[in-house]
């Protein structure tokens, strides 16, 4: 029975270590000020109480010393917790350049999760060890949450934008995923595993698995089909902009705004084209809200990522 | 009891320039001012604001303590506000990662 | 029984007490009607900063002269409530039932307005909703936007018709003879409330009619 | 045993329970001290229904596969648990039953400032709740207590629309109770009682009710804008039109989390009251505990984003709102040792509320604790959404607010029913709560911090022992819970009458007979001294 009564979490990932040392430190400061508190109200309680020795309290002034003592010094510990949790936070709202990238897509109730090199899975997600990982994760219908324990790490996926979520894990296994966010009757269901591999093994899973098409092949189709070349030539000779090489690079908008190409520009753009017009062109793009599911958006996405390095597919 | 009778040619004098800052409003929108349209649209309506506390509701001859209800009012209303768009404007701000 | 002692309910010392309770009670009152709007001018500027060109389209649909002449219409009656509340603390009886009646016409009228503009909008089909019929540009942000006309207005209304309910309660109590110089804290109150209504419409007139319309 | 007790069954004066029987004048009484008890009926059975919502979760939750409910069931039962918790038992529990009866006495006043205005406000309670009763009898909602979008606007098949205005009419009672306290403590305190010696308890119900002012509006309004949006099929929550469903989250959390202020603040009061008159000594640093509660009440403003930390809401505005979390800690922490400080030379006796108040003290300081953790960003990603955040809200708003409050319940009992309790079966049910209560709550951290996600109505198999604790103790808890309703029942008919100042305690609301003339006073009091001005040699009865 002991044996099943766990007590601390596994560990698999490179910040994990990092959000357990500072939870020890939490832990420490607490454990003091709380058997601080314990000890002295049981010494007092007790060695205060009335019996006929003690039958008449003896009042006792306020002292600012001890106000300012027991405000300042919780407080600066406060301030130890606050930065070193603030650091750790930026690092892992920051994946590391050059991370990989999978996509996401959550909805009532599953993960649906996609490889750019093809393989799609669901409730299921094979990561290699040692290399971060970037997950881009939209949702088709409620917020829902990806959270992995083992790696310390959790994001909420929100509709209607993109959200992200990195991790670098560090120990082949088997991982619970859970969906943290509660979206509906079957939350509890909305789980999975995370299967981390050595990198060898994660080529293989990836060869072994992929009879799908690569992500930017599909997104390829999907610019085809829509008619999203039509107007955008890879020469720029079209009614829009070319779109090679535009994510990541900063767009210079009407108005003379700049902004910043990433996925939720992408996003935009094809949802809600009005928006923010591009310098030297009209608006004259259509919408195309309903006829673009999440998936298929996040191929496209792939595709003009794939643009990007120049490597056609 | 403190309670303080206006003249009612105060009350009038007010009236005029709530009706003059109005026609000011609408004449200011015509113009473009770039981001300074919503400044200037809202430092009208609070001067306009200001001037029917002062004086139709009589905070000029009111009690500290209501000032202070006041003041506590608008305050949260604006921290309101502001921390929510501290939230939608900074979003933008991290830089995505290069990837590709 | 001599007036003040009419005036003064059993649970107060005085008349000051309950007078001070009265209007702090208002002015208290008044703040949780601040944060209540604050929720909507929260979102509108949430959606306003993140959809800028929308909003300036959805204001161009706003008939800027009906807003306007509302805008006059009720700082009009904000002018004859602060003369009614006036009369009452003078004891003028005559004029504070004159005056509550202006209030109250002035009230009606923006109400009637209000009512106009709510059809023309309904005709051509810019409630959000099923039925939305705008198809320029950013339709959608367009929608939002106009949920925010409706919703600040909307409220704002009916603000309004409880401020014309309490003016008609207000003045059956002036003609029975119920408000004197002692007991004119439901008038003063009152104008405190109407005072109010009519701040948020000096917001809402430029953010909602006035943003774009430079264009 | 002092002689000035009266003998069961002997009838103290004319008071304001006796003043008249008839269902009639309860039901139309300004009296603040019958709205007080109507309230003290109504939140009882509340939280009675809250409970059995607890205990069978809590049931459910005995075996990874969830047995005992479907999914659907188990998510309207925490929903219901919820929002009965939040919304119809911990807010108007200290505030609206014992605020409502110590304001006007603690000042010496005759009445709250808007008596009526205080009997509307119990009604719309009773609407509000009767709403919440039958939604969750027709069909339940399962959206949890906070309502986020677009679940609740759009995906839930429940009876959201009802339970919004439940909610949204309640807020309405709160808020007038709120302008009550307010506009009576500023305007009619008794001569002599300037606010530095007003008792602390008054500080923070002040507190609270600016709370109640600034904060329940903006829920009052997000709540109506969720109801309409799901009414007609549109609105501004809405992601298909561009709307940010973090937006509700905002507007949601502005009020929530000050309201979580709320719901300790109060309870704050009732230890300020309580360790000094069982201590026999002047509270120490009266100035920093009293201004601590304000403190508490303005900052807790600024901190609502804690809630959002993984939300998707900017990495930035996450920092400034931990920054501030833990500022508000401060002022807690100023109190809590303050109140330790007070017990230093006391003539310490361990009476019931003395007992809940040391109850108070520990758990209040380990739920404080945990929420520094929470405040903190990268450990919160680990542990929000989890059972760490259960317990760390369980320890506050059980093991710190309802310990007040039944430590306040049992304080002020002989006040508001004329009569003693049994005091070996009040302290022994105190010690079973704090056990039980331990036994609930402490496995859920250790669960949280392995990452068992909350609302859920099964889970994996490794979590099942520190469920199966968890669930053992909500019986004995529960248990606990129920030893008090039945003698405090029994004190009513049986119990020895209290006498004015059965405690000695100091403080306005103890000079006038028990239970209190329906005036509370025969001639308005003037105070002449500080509050808490104990010499130490005050009569009570035997411990
Ligand atoms: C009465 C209710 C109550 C109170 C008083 C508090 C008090 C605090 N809470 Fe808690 N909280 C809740 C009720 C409450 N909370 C609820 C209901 C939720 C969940 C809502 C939901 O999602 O359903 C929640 C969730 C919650 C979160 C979000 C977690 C998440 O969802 O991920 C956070 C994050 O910062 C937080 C922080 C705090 C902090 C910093 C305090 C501070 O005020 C605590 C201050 C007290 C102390 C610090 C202890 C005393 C001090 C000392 C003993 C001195 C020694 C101190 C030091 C050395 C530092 N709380
Ligand atoms: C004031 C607030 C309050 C109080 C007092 C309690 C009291 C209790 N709570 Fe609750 N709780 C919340 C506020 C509160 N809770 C909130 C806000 C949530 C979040 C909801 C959400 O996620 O939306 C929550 C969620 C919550 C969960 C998590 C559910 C989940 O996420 O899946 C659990 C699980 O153990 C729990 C347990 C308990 C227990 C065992 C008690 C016990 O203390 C209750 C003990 C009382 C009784 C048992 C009643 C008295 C006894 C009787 C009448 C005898 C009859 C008893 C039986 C039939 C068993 N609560
Ligand atoms: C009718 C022509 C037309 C079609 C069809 C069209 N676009 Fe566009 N697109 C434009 C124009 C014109 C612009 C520049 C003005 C603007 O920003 O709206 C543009 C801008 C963009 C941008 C921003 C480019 C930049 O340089 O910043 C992206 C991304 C984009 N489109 C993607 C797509 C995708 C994906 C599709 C297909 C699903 C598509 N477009 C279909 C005309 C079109
Ligand atoms: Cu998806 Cu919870
Ligand atoms: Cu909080």
């Amino acid at each position: 029975m002991v044996s099943s009564l766990p007590l601390f979490p596994e560990r698999a990932s490179t910040i994990g270590a990092d959000v357990d040392h500072l939870y020890f430190f939490l832990l420490a400061v607490s454990a003091v000020f709380a058997a601080l508190i314990f000890a002295s109200v049981f010494y007092l309680a007790i060695r205060y109480r009335r019996r006929p020795a003690n039958l008449r309290a003896e009042q006792v002034p306020g002292s600012l010393t001890l106000e300012l003592t027991w405000s300042l010094v919780p407080l600066g510990l406060m301030m130890v917790m606050f930065f070193w949790g603030a650091d750790l936070y930026f690092r892992l709202a920051r994946p590391p350049d050059g991370a990989a990238e999978i996509y996401v897509v959550a909805k009532q109730w599953m993960w649906k999760l996609q490889h750019p090199e093809g393989p799609r899975e669901i409730n299921e997600l094979h990561v290699p060890i040692g290399r971060p990982i970037r997950l881009i994760m939209a949702s088709e219908d409620v917020i829902h949450s990806f959270y992995v324990p083992a790696f310390r790490t959790k994001q909420d996926v929100v509709p209607g934008r993109y959200t992200s979520v990195w991790f670098q894990a560090t120990k082949a296994g088997r991982y619970r995923l859970f969906c943290s966010q509660y979206c509906g009757a079957s939350h509890a269901q909305m789980t999975g595993w995370v299967h981390v591999m050595q990198p060898a093994d994660y080529e293989n899973w990836l060869s072994g698995g992929a009879t799908g098409e690569s992500m930017p092949a599909a997104g390829e189709r999907l610019f085809q089909r829509l008619g999203c070349g039509t107007c955008h030539r890879p020469d720029g000779t079209g009614r829009g902009p070319s779109l090679e090489g535009v994510l990541g690079k900063p767009v210079l908008l009407q108005g003379g705004a700049k902004v910043l190409a990433d996925e939720a520009y992408v996003r935009e753009s094809v949802f809600n084209p009005d928006a923010r017009i591009v310098a030297g062109y009209q608006a004259v793009m259509p919408t195309f809200q309903g006829q673009i599911t999440e998936e298929g958006l996040l191929q496209i996405i792939a595709y003009l990522k794939s643009l990007q390095r120049g490597a056609q597919p | 009891m403190t309670r303080h009778i206006v003249s009612p040619k105060v009350y009038l004098l007010v009236f005029a320039v709530l009706i003059a800052l109005t026609a000011a409003t609408t004449q200011v929108a015509r113009f473009d001012f770039g981001p300074l349209n919503v400044v200037a649209a809202l430092t009208i309506a609070a001067i306009k604001a200001t001037l029917v506390v002062l004086f139709f509701m009589h905070l000029i001859h009111s009690s500290h303590r209501t000032k202070v209800v006041l003041a506590a009012g608008v305050l949260w209303l604006i921290i309101l506000i502001s921390l929510l768009l501290s939230d939608v404007l900074t979003r933008g701000w991290l830089p995505a990662p290069k990837a590709w | 029984m001599p007036d003040s002692e009419l005036a003064l309910a059993h649970h107060f010392v005085d008349l000051d007490q309950q007078h001070d309770a009265a209007t702090l009670g208002m002015w208290v009152f008044l703040v949780t009607e601040i944060m209540f709007f604050g929720g909507l001018f929260a979102g509108y500027a949430l959606y306003r900063s993140i959809y800028p060109a929308a909003f300036g389209h959805g204001s161009r649909l706003c008939d800027v002269t009906l807003g306007a002449i509302n805008t006059v219409v009720l700082i009009s009656s904000s002018l004859t409530m602060a003369l009614a509340v006036r009369a009452a603390q003078l004891g003028l009886r005559a004029r504070l039932i004159a005056f509550l009646a202006a209030t109250l016409l002035l009230g009606s009228l923006f109400l009637g307005i209000k009512f106009l503009e709510y059809s023309h909008k309904f005709h051509e089909h810019l409630v959000p909703g099923a039925g939305f019929g705008y198809s320029g540009p950013n339709s959608r942000q367009v929608q939002l936007f106009l949920c925010f006309y409706f919703g600040m207005t909307g409220l704002h209304a009916l603000h309004m018709v409880i401020g014309v309910g309490v003016l008609l309660v207000l003045m059956v109590l002036a003609w029975r003879g119920h408000i004197t110089p002692l007991r004119s804290n439901s008038v003063e109150v009152a104008g405190l409330y109407w005072h109010f209504v009519d701040i948020v419409w000096i917001f809402l007139f430029p953010l909602l009619y006035l943003v774009d319309l430079h264009k | 045993m002092s002689t000035t007790l009266l003998e069961p069954g002997q009838e103290a004066g004319r008071n304001y329970l006796n003043a008249d029987y008839s269902i009639r004048s309860w039901l139309l009484t300004t009296d603040h001290k019958r709205i007080a008890i109507l309230y003290l009926v109504s939140i009882t059975f509340l939280f009675v229904v809250g409970g059995a919502s607890a205990g069978l979760m809590r049931l459910n939750l005995m075996t990874p596969q969830g047995a005992l409910t479907s999914a659907e069931t188990y998510n309207k039962l925490f929903t219901m648990h919820g929002l009965i918790m939040i919304f119809f038992f911990l807010i108007p529990s200290i505030p609206a039953v014992l605020g409502n009866f110590l304001v006007p006495m603690m000042i010496g006043a005759r009445d709250v400032a808007f008596p009526r205005l205080n009997l509307l406000s119990w009604y719309l309670f009773i609407a509000g709740s009767l709403l919440a009763m039958v939604s969750a009898l027709t069909g339940g909602v399962d959206t949890g207590w906070t309502f986020y979008t677009p679940y609740s606007t759009t995906y839930s098949n429940s009876y959201v629309v009802m339970m919004a205005v439940g909610v949204f009419i309640a807020g309405f009672s709160s808020i007038l109770t709120g302008m009550n306290f307010i506009v009576t403590i500023h305007t009619m305190r008794a001569p002599g009682l300037t606010w530095f010696r007003l008792p602390l308890f008054l500080w923070s119900l002040y507190a609270t009710s600016a709370i109640f002012i600034l904060g329940t509006p903006v829920l009052a309004i997000s709540i109506l804008l969720l109801g309409l949006e799901r009414i007609f099929g549109v609105g501004i929550f809405d992601p298909k039109l561009g709307g940010d469903p973090l937006l509700f989250q905002h507007l949601f959390w502005f009020y929530s989390h000050p309201a979580v202020y709320v719901m300790i603040l109060p309870g704050m009061g009732v230890i300020s009251e309580v360790i000094p008159c069982f201590a026999r000594k002047r509270i120490f640093g009266y100035n920093f505990v009293a201004f601590s509660s304000v403190a508490i009440a303005l900052i807790g403003f600024l901190v609502w984003g804690h809630h959002m930390f993984v939300s998707g809401q900017s990495v930035y505005a996450g920092m400034v709102f931990s920054f501030l979390s833990f500022l508000v800690a401060v002022p807690s922490a100023i109190k809590v040792f303050n109140w330790t400080a007070t017990l230093y030379k006391g003539a310490i006796t361990y009476h019931t509320p003395m007992l809940y108040a040391f109850g108070f003290l520990g758990l209040f300081t380990i739920g404080g604790l945990t929420g520094l953790f929470l405040a903190t960003l990268a450990v919160d990603v680990h542990v929000h959404d989890t059972y760490f955040v259960i317990a760390h809200f369980h320890y506050i708003m059980v093991g710190g607010a309802m310990m007040a409050y039944l430590g306040a319940i049992h304080f002020w009992w002989p006040k508001i029913s004329g009569r003693l309790y049994p005091d070996a079966w009040a302290r022994l049910s105190a010690v079973v709560i704090f056990l039980g209560f331990n036994l609930t709550f402490f496995p859920q951290f250790i669960l949280g911090y392995l990452g068992m996600p909350r609302r859920y109505h099964a889970y994996p198999p490794e979590f099942q022992v520190l469920h199966v604790m968890s669930t053992a103790g909500s019986s004995i808890l529960g248990v606990g819970y129920l030893i008090p309703l039945v003698y405090l029942l029994w004190s009513l008919r049986y119990g020895r009458a209290a006498g004015p100042n059965p405690w000695g305690a100091k403080g306005l609301e103890w000079q006038t007979p028990s239970p209190p003339p329906t005036e509370n006073f025969e001639r308005t009091p003037v105070v002449t001294e500080e509050a808490y001005a104990y010499t130490g040699e005050e009569a009570s009865v035997d411990a």
